[in-house]
């Protein structure tokens, strides 16, 4: 892979042509911002794999890819990264392979283990832009803090059933964050995973499209401090597959990780004297 | 003197209202006055089917925290919350924050 | 893979446990019927790509993939099921290879060659769902006369850029088909394709996982003649992303083709009375 | 005296109007009495930026086909076409057909 100048080589310009021609994307200098980014994936499940199925063959830089998760058969319809053949395997090991098949110009460090408190601040700092893709409350609370203290933008989405959600927080840190929208934890028993719930493989494949797509708008500089406005998009796949967009509150006066009056610092995660899993508090099995 | 209002629920919290998500009312309060929070009470009183629902839609005497209010596709928070006055033609959204991934 | 009851093995509940469990997807019965359906997928490019890709994760019994392309490296950044391994290979094969690691349930026909009207009726006439994922305005209205003629619903969409638009066509004939929408073919000059328009991945990408989901509602039978409206869905992922639903005319009653007054018969197709490509005309060079 | 309504160009009918798809216009007709046609005469002489561009828009007098029409939001062939009667507040889409893939 000889290059041809002093960013691409020719695969890369016959490989990346077709979005370059296409004006938001901001033609040459839209792809120099793409090879230059770090995109971290926290979770390669439903919403990470076709995530980073587009951001690689978009020609995103560096891919970080954090899950401490092994395939299992029941993830396959709608994992779709990860084949019969990697079931028992790392789900980030799995994702990494096929990533290096579709795109050798993408750098894939994996994490085959739990963002913690104590590990989250290491690993986000390297990486400009935050794709949380996980399924529990508590580790999308601590994704935002630590994204928040680290100034990174977060795309963030979510699905269950045949519905999904997409948002992207802290832009520029002057946008809201996961507080700023959900001051209180849900109540545990309020809470419905994939594997409880059950979900649709292309419903929750679309939210992981959509945030590939965004985090190529970030990353292009599509979004700008002038245009960007808060949103939340809301996405059903039944009756009729629709994607609405809904107008969303700014950064709150009042958050308690985002505004000046913030009382949670690196500190108080890094010494763990927040503790995101009772935050969001455990099933109170004597209720169900 | 009824206001024509249509209200949704999203994110799974049709639930509440035996699956179905669009309900065209015709809600008996005074256009002008009513707030947001007398269709709140509107709602727990005539839409949701079962009274075991009402904690998954109220906590606290207000819409529980997990659920986003939108008006007219807006979030409540920018349109004075519970005390918004409705009018007719308005749509209001309560969706299910959802977690999965 | 020995069976557990008349349809299932074991390995066929766990894979597909997730989406068995959720309301509208129609449970065990909605997995049978993708099980015993045949989807034909015309054109294994942008949109084919990712439906293939969500259509055998979920378990549909049997798949035809027909396109006569090889992988070309400009394909790759949104042609996802093609790595850069199978570039110089025939699509349908490269495809067919991903499909079978994925999910060894799916049985695979690959047509490496182009659609005819002298070949079309026989190969349509094997499926039960027609997805039009071609590229061009002739192939879609000879993919419509065809499904129209052996009774075939189509799921077709397109994408340009960083728009798309979807919609079922044909249903249960009773349903507008393509020619409803659009009786008279555009001219040739205001027709762009993806490679001299340009088109985002995910944008194309996410309207292949659309088809997707609307094959499996059609396939489970959750649309019926009583619930089914006629539908455009335009998508546009720029300057936010939304899904909008366009209510559409009903079946035209002077459609050449799906009316009771209808002019296109088979055996004028297959005796190749009407050419597609010149119905739909040739760019007329010089007034470009 | 003005009818105030929305006109939306997606599929990339925006070139025609320098990129802009959203235009909210106060329409100087007579609401009740003009139509669609009337309208879509408006447009071509006011949004469409540059004359060239005109037969993007307009073939043999009519919107060119492959140009889909939706009076808020719903296919103009349930609607009457070219006779629809303009109201305030309605949104009219053009877009254009969409054959890649
Ligand atoms: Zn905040
Ligand atoms: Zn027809």
């Amino acid at each position: 892979h000889t290059k041809i100048d002093e960013d691409f080589t020719l695969d890369e310009y016959k490989r990346y042509g077709r979005q370059m021609i296409v004006p938001s994307f901001g033609s040459r200098d839209g792809q120099v911002r793409l090879k230059h980014s770090k995109v971290l994936v926290i979770g390669a499940g439903g919403l990470g794999c076709p995530a980073l199925l587009y951001l690689s063959a978009a020609g995103v830089g560096k891919i970080g890819i954090i899950d401490d998760d092994v395939v299992d058969t029941s993830n396959l319809h709608r994992q779709v990264l990860h084949t019969t053949d990697s079931v028992g395997i790392h789900k980030c090991e799995s994702a990494k392979r096929y990533i290096s098949r579709l795109n050798p110009h993408v750098q894939v460090e994996t994490y085959p283990y739990r963002l913690t408190n104590s590990n989250a601040f290491d690993i986000i700092n390297k990486y400009d832009v935050i794709m949380d893709c996980t399924d529990t409350p508590a580790t999308r609370y601590l994704i935002n803090d630590v994204s928040v203290l680290c100034s990174k933008p977060i795309v963030s989405a979510s699905g269950l059933k045949t519905e999904g959600q997409l948002t992207i927080l802290n832009f520029k840190n002057m946008g809201p964050c996961y507080r700023c929208f959900y001051p209180k934890p849900p109540k545990p028993e309020t809470v419905t995973t994939c594997t409880d719930g059950g979900v649709i493989g292309p419903a929750i494949g679309l939210m992981g499209i959509t945030m590939a797509l965004e985090a190529i708008k970030l990353i292009t500089g599509y979004y700008t401090k002038e245009n960007f406005k808060p949103f939340l998009a809301q996405y059903s796949g039944y009756p009729q597959q629709t994607l609405r967009v809904f107008k969303m509150r700014n950064k709150q006066h009042d958050c308690a990780i985002c505004s000046p009056s913030a009382t949670i610092t690196k500190e108080i995660i890094t010494n763990n004297e927040i503790d995101y899993a009772s935050f969001c508090g455990k099933v109170n099995t004597n209720i169900l | 003197m009824a206001i024509k209002v249509k209200v949704e629920f999203l994110g799974g919290l049709d639930v509440i209202s035996s699956g179905v998500r669009e309900h065209k009312l015709s809600v008996p309060l005074e256009e002008g006055e009513a707030t947001l929070k007398d269709l709140v009470d509107y709602i727990t009183n005539t839409i949701i089917t079962d009274p075991k629902d009402i904690p998954v839609f109220i906590e606290d005497d207000t819409v529980r925290p997990g659920i986003l209010v939108l008006i007219n596709d807006t979030d409540w928070e920018l349109e004075g919350g519970e005390d918004y006055v409705i009018e007719s033609g308005d749509v209001f959204t309560f969706t299910s924050t959802l977690h999965g991934g």
